[in-house]
């Protein structure tokens, strides 16, 4: 990933100026504080105001999020938070609209607003909190949650097929595509500085760590300890290397990716954020533990036409064609009568 | 030929005798591709710029295309115009146009006794007749009898009177709509030249011969009528008399759009229309998706959950949300709309009503969506509701329910129906300028900003344009504390928020003017109404009352809250009755809050009242002999 | 030490006062963290199995672990338990355990005046007092001089006596709640061998060191309480006379879910249950998804939509759907639910109310979503309520819910809510044998068969199996013919099939029985309730009757249809009282029914109704002196 | 794509069996008339007599099939087939459960219960009857209409980005991946068929001309002059090959594919169908006129197990596991005390 630089702030802000105030309720060792404290610094760095933010949330133990923000903040219903905020930057599309969702959120009861708004490219900063949980609702399996995960609804284990969020994201069209680990603040920090840089529907899952109800399910390939050998991080132009010693790396063998010796011979695949087709990111998307390294970073970012712009677009485009509102003019239609 | 217009208009007095009539029912009925509603609109248009007062009802099928010839196939267009104030498209037909066999066998028992049946010939051939299990062909088996019946090959007269203009086939015998209208034309004596202009202004430039032969088959089908003297008596109706004004003519549908856009131009804010297509309620989409440049910004949404998710998110941003759906739709939308009610963020919900339950019967209208827009949201959730009575009134109706959900921050459910909605009336058109601005900034001020601080007057918390610096705050559908809005499980701080929020709607109470009673003023039968029945229910009280009984009506525009003077009113009659397209919800509604007995007359066939079977329920609750 | 335990038994007559109590009211309240849930049950098990009638009530925060020493973090289970038949968690508590400065911060104002508090001094640091904003330490400023308090500084003699067992640290805190439970049991004369056990049942295996600890917990605060004679009197609540019978004790939750199984092992078709995961309904589907084996399919769904789609396709295919939910999920399923009234198939949707509107405060209880159960879906659109008075009767009710969704082929609403849910009370088990098996069969002889034909005792339709030869039919949320099902548009027929839904949700009235009525069968006041304030609105009526006034009370398990006899009822009474925890919607209901005056005592505050302040209620209704 | 052969019928069955006598009531000209004339065809193939199917749909143009069928059949309500659907196909397990669709129904309203009914991998066989518009609502734009179309809702164009349906049906996990075109009664056949013999959730995209509202929308690549040049035909295990003299072929650069001359040097890829990542079929689905051929045929076909069979065998489990279910000792518990 090709660090961002940032433009200097017009003000200084310290991430505690985005804090609301309110006390901070998710469990001891939630995965959740350090993506709160991961977006304050990101955003105190950015020179804009608390007040030229919103964050828009729908109803989870992650979405609690926007009540411990000082900027806008709307704690919605459960899955709607991306249908909400679509309208909130359509009302108010200079403001920077973020929105922060769950595995249950935003897949589960939230799925069709989540394929539509990428698809759209609205301009929303989309942070998945990815427990593989219903967090909230104390223990229920997700949409993420494994095959054969045993848990309160599923005592014999679940049966679904985990839905694959990024996937999903890039096959909806998404124009920003990230994966980061709530154990891992510089990554964070990184992949939201990125995000908030990128103008359209970016979407990050952000590996959470639900310390109550699916403790560790993360651990085996994010753990700090093997993480440089289980876990493989993207930079633009790079090619894909990974291991403690960056011994190993990803060739291509037609579709599919091999993990193997990054010896000299071997053509190690260089990431390319901008790959046209999309078949790039839908590929790393697919890699999973323990068959591959698990990546990090940044999978596609290309540009399109945010989806407030094309709607400003035909609103200037009708008041040029039209004029000025003339609603007497409205009124009276094509064809009257008078009667005196 | 160049005098047959003039003709028109002074009318044929030499050669025949012509009648003058209060009011008539014209209804055409062909098959879906015959553009019947065409020449209904046609027609309408011909009688409003003459100056008749009109009701219309255009009757579709669910189908898009429907096998032709079939029942379901039909397509229908009813028109009510007379010389006085008519609200209603008529209860029975007095001329039918039936341009084939299943026509007739559909809209036949629809026909006066008496009235005048215009047929075309070759819409009852034996397989259309097979097709509606016609045995034998009814224009010719004497079961006509008692009708006036004009029949003529309308198809090949058309073919034939097109052909000079260059059209053939299938693009000819299209315009036969054009020959019936003016077939009809000249048995109602009206005007053809207004006509020949639309049709000039709508196709001459992009399709000249189309638009001479749509005009050739208008004079050929009056000449027809006139030249072998078809009618014996033609017959006119005078102009009625308006108010003085400036007038269109307008469907309920129209009016909705046209007063969401109002509301965009002079409420200071735009409007974020979030909707999900749906019928009877898509011509309002439409119909936005148009008028951008008043501020409104159209947003077809995924489903209508996104709908009316986004519209409560461009509330909370600061601009009016705006939904719209049916009843199904509604249905879906209701645990958001719940979420305006709890963060108290304005939002105006459109429900054109439609015959359910579930799908039901998709274009036929219904009242019946009355309860659900009261109480279809989990927990105790209060939301006002207003239902106009006319096409017309949609407009006021809407523009008022955008200023009260401002004023008082709360979604407000407007309950227009399909007969309304599709249907069109003579519409006074009101000053732009005289329609009140709202812009609220109450609360606004930085210092000491309480987000849900309670403006004394409305009850209403302040209306906060996201990205005001200063004025940052945090909301959500978990109750709230009073003033700071900070979430609260305190019972009794839930306790004052649910009253905070029943008395807000309570307090809409005062926008509502004294209640107009027609009629006798007290005595033994008071009609309560509501919606699209007004038209129906005033005519039949205007009748028993004109017989010398002591009944009073009274139409409801607000249905939450009711007008305070409404309970006054309801004791100073010996029976309420209450006449609604549904089982009876308004009059439970007000057993319900006035603890009374009221009587429902109660009808669910999806389609309007007529007058007649009024009058006769009114006498059923009236004493006998009195 | 090996006599304790006899000695608990037998009572410590010897060395101080015992005093009979009728009943007790006793809170455990401490942090999320401290386990109170836990003491809590054990506590109400071992009365329950000493033989005494109790009642519960667990109040959670609404987060999954709130911060530690906060208001919003406090955990509380509330026992009533007594020596006759008892129906609430009491009004007032006779003895509060709070483990830290926020407990006794927010249920301080519940301890009767002279009760008896014990306190955890070790929760009660400056650290503690800060985040509730106690100036002072209540323990010490002579605050609590009204109370009699009980002090130790319990986590410390915990940790001590864990110790041989072989814990320390965080663990060994981890028992400070059994060691309250020990000075409790000692309190109350408890026999403390059925606790121990059960902790030994439950943990011997697996954790034999937290067994041991936990045993020497409560045995050390027991021997704590006994040796320093803590209480001069202690107390003895005696056996409760209980009809002959096995009991057991059971949340509502529960019950429900063991009706639904019991509905898919004795009506011969399976159940599927689709569900999407909502407090307070979750624990529904967990349970359920533990009896696959009884013939329920659970699903846990996508969303709520799906869970009530998929649940109305497998009656369509043929077993039983139920569903399941609280509010703001049972809003989103008002369209599907309606596709169910259309087509006429069963349906069981489960609705465990919580307190609204929105999300409102999910964790609190309220009987508010009756008018949304009755009328929330678009157009007129019947389905039956039922709703239980206690966590037993959930079980009946709900197997009755699925008898009659299936017998009459209809969605039946179930009204349940978070008191009814979460509390518990013994329960006599009913013989399974005798729960009347379902498997209707009529209709389904493939020579004449119609789809829509009615059955003449029910009006319902037939039920057809998906897959069986000869039956294949189609069915749609269109308006349907009579008889055959297929679409219809007929105005007439769907004022005919209106009726028939409607008809068919009216002969439900024949399954109820007549309605007893407790106290005077006429007079001056008729309280009616119904759902989870039976206990106290009958204790309330009980009590006033007592009180020699002529009070009559009335419960309702059907909210639709109303019991046939309700209307002649209501008239014996001058005055008809509701009392529900919502603005007053039975009261409205039973206005809109009867038309007539209905008085409402409405509370929204999230939690249950006391005794005391019914009482006061009810006289304000009764004529005064009288 | 390999014909497949179909075991001789138990009993002989004609298209006319599976028809409900309900007279067809589509616009003249309409798509779906085809589309039901396949069905019925294959149908009548199986072997399999009506009673053992059922047609499940929600509500538009498309939507009415089930009506037509002889067929249990449940015309339902907007967007909500498929959790119909699955509630059928759970409570009646050897039924054989078809899912009529429109792109407004699967794909607008219905997103949600579309990609998770394909992740479970549930044993429906879907057909989205795509003619890039609402029909029924007399033609508002719909999730796969293209930018800039100018239509009722869309007065000065769509600005919405159009939704891919089988790239969003393989993020979702889709086992069985088609497509397919109303103007081609014998490959609509053959793809239908291919559908029935696959167990698990079968996706057939239908490309179906609207008349009315969208005519001739797929013309230029579909249209039976050209076809031969702009769309391509998969066959597994075969050259991606096309053009009238089979001309030109498919060569496979990095992640995208070249439109190449199929001359002996050019490495021309080999459709597999069963390729596991999925990359493939991916990549496939992204190729749109004008620069490359449009495919029809089977993008994907691999084996998991079906929904209802992992339901069903929970069942058994616990069946096993407890024996006959005891209602008696359910209601007991584990605590009991008695009261003489
Ligand atoms: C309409 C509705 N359905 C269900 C719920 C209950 N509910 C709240 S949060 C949640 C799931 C939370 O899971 P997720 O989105 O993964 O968030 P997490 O708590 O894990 O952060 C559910 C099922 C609700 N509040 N509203
Ligand atoms: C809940 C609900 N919302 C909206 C509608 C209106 N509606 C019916 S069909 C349809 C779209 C149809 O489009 P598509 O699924 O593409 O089917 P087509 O008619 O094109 O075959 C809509 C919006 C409805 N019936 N119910
Ligand atoms: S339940 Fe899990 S996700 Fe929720 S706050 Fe606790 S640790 Fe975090
Ligand atoms: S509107 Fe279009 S999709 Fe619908 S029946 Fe007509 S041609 Fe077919
Ligand atoms: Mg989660
Ligand atoms: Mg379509």
């Amino acid at each position: 990933m090709t660090p961002t630089t940032t433009p200097a702030p017009a003000k200084a802000f310290t991430p505690q100026d985005f804090h609301s105030g309110l006390i901070v309720r998710w469990c001891p060792g939630c995965g959740d504080y350090a993506i709160l404290a991961a977006v304050q610094k990101v955003l105190s760095e950015r020179g804009k105001a608390p007040h030229e933010y919103a964050f828009v949330s729908g109803i989870g133990c992650s979405s609690r999020f926007p009540l411990y923000m000082s900027t806008y903040g709307f704690h919605s219903i459960h899955g709607r938070a991306l249908a909400v905020a679509t309208g909130v930057k359509a009302a108010a599309p200079s403001q920077e609209v973020w929105v922060i969702t769950g595995d249950g959120d935003c897949l589960s009861i939230g799925g069709n607003h989540f394929i539509h708004a990428l698809r759209r490219n609205q301009d929303l900063k989309i942070i998945l909190f990815n427990n593989e949980i219903y967090g909230l609702t104390k223990g229920q399996y997700s949409p993420t949650s494994r095959k054969g995960l045993v848990n309160k609804s599923a005592p014999y284990g679940v049966i679904d097929e985990p839905a694959n969020p990024l996937r999903l994201a890039l096959a909806a069209g998404a124009t920003f595509v990230a994966r980061t680990a709530d154990n891992d603040m510089a990554h964070m920090t990184e992949v939201f500085r990125r995000a908030a840089a990128h103008k359209g529907s970016a979407f990050i899952e952000v590996l959470q760590n639900c310390v109550i109800f699916n403790d560790k399910v993360f651990e085996e390939y994010y753990g700090v300890k093997t993480r440089k050998d289980t876990l493989i991080y993207l930079h633009d132009g790079q090619p894909l290397l990974y291991g403690k010693t960056v011994e190993r790396g990803l060739r291509l063998d037609g579709f599919s990716f091999s993990s193997v010796e990054a010896s000299g011979e071997a053509k190690i695949h260089v990431h390319d954020e901008h790959e046209s087709t999309g078949a790039l990111a839908n590929a790393l998307a697919g890699l999973t533990h323990p068959d591959y390294p698990v990546p990090l970073g940044v999978f596609r970012q290309v540009e399109r036409p945010a989806y407030h712009e094309l709607m400003y677009e035909q609103v200037d485009a009708a008041r040029k064609a039209y004029g000025e509102p003339d609603l007497a003019k409205l009124l009276k239609g094509p064809k009257t009568w008078t009667v005196s | 030929m160049s005098t047959v217009t003039e003709d028109g208009i002074l009318g044929n007095t030499e050669r025949h005798e012509i009648k003058e009539l209060d009011s008539v029912t014209i209804l055409f009925a062909g098959d879906s591709g015959d553009g019947m509603q065409i020449t209904g609109s046609q027609f309408t248009d011909a009688s409003v710029v003459f100056g008749n007062d009109i009701s219309t009802f255009p009757d579709f099928p669910a189908e898009i295309r429907a096998p032709s010839g079939t029942l379901a196939g039909v397509s229908a267009y009813q028109l009510h115009f007379s010389n006085h104030d008519i609200r209603t498209p008529g209860d029975r037909v007095d001329t039918l146009v039936a341009m084939n066999a299943a026509a007739l066998k559909k809209y036949l028992p629809e026909l006066e006794k008496g009235g005048i049946l215009i047929a075309d010939k070759s819409g009852f051939g034996p397989n259309e007749l097979k097709k509606v299990d016609y045995a034998s062909n009814p224009l010719e088996d004497g079961s006509l009898s008692e009708y006036r019946v004009v029949q003529a090959d309308i198809t090949a007269q058309t073919i034939a009177a097109v052909k000079p203009a260059g059209l053939t086939g299938r693009n000819a015998e299209r315009c036969k709509n054009f020959y019936t209208l003016g077939i009809a034309y000249y048995l109602y004596d009206r005007p053809l030249e207004p006509t020949f202009d639309e049709i000039r202004k709508r196709f001459a430039k992009k399709e000249p011969v189309i638009a001479e032969a749509n005009i050739a088959a208008i004079q050929a089908g009056y000449n027809f009528a006139h030249t072998i003297e078809l009618f014996k008596v033609t017959y006119r109706v005078r102009r009625a008399v308006f108010e003085p004004g400036t007038y269109r003519n307008i469907s309920g549908n129209l009016a909705t759009a046209m007063g969401v856009a109002a509301a965009a131009s002079r409420s200071g804010r735009k409007v974020f229309f979030g909707s999900y297509p749906i019928t009877p309620a898509s011509d309002i989409l439409h119909e936005l998706s148009r008028l951008k440049h008043f501020g409104v910004l159209t947003f077809q949404a995924e489903d209508e959950i996104a709908a009316v998710a986004s519209a409560v998110g461009a509330s909370f941003g600061g601009i009016l949300g705006v939904t719209c759906s049916s009843g199904p739709g509604i249905a879906l939308k209701s645990e958001a709309i719940n979420l305006a009610v709890m963060t108290e963020l304005p939002l105006v919900v459109i429900d054109v009503q439609r015959s359910g339950p579930s799908t039901g019967m998709p274009t036929k209208t219904e009242q019946a969506d009355l309860l659900m827009a009261l109480f279809g949201r989990n927990s105790d959730s209060p939301i006002p509701v207003i239902a106009p009575a006319t096409p017309g009134e949609c407009f006021e109706c809407i523009y008022e329910a955008a200023r009260v959900a401002v004023k008082y921050m709360t979604p407000v459910m407007f309950l227009s129906d399909g007969y309304l909605g599709n249907g069109a009336e003579p519409w006074k058109i009101p000053d732009a300028a005289a329609l009140k601005a709202f812009n609220p900034s109450w609360g606004l001020d930085p210092a000491g900003f309480k987000p849900y601080a309670r403006n004394p007057d409305t009850g209403a918390r302040p209306w906060v344009p996201v990205g005001t610096p200063g004025l940052n705050y945090r909301t959500t559908g978990i109750e709230k504390a009073e003033n700071s809005g900070g979430i609260s499980y305190d019972p009794e701080n839930h306790q004052r928020m649910t009253k905070a929020r029943f008395d807000k709607v309570a307090k809409i109470a005062q926008e509502i003017p004294a209640t107009p009673v027609f009629g006798a003023q007290e005595g033994d039968l008071l009609v309560v109404s509501w919606g699209g029945t007004y038209g129906a229910t005033l005519t039949a009280a205007e009748t028993v009352f004109a017989q010398g009984k002591k009944i009073g009506h009274v139409h409801l525009r607000w249905l939450n809250p009711l007008p305070p003077d409404l309970g006054s009113i309801l004791k100073r009659y010996k029976k309420i009755l209450v006449p609604e397209i549904n089982v009876g919800q308004l009059a439970y509604h007000l057993r319900g809050t006035y603890g009374i007995p009221v009587e429902s007359y109660a009808r669910i066939r999806g389609k309007a009242f007529t007058v007649g079977e009024l009058v006769t329920a009114y006498h059923a609750q009236l004493p006998q002999g009195a």
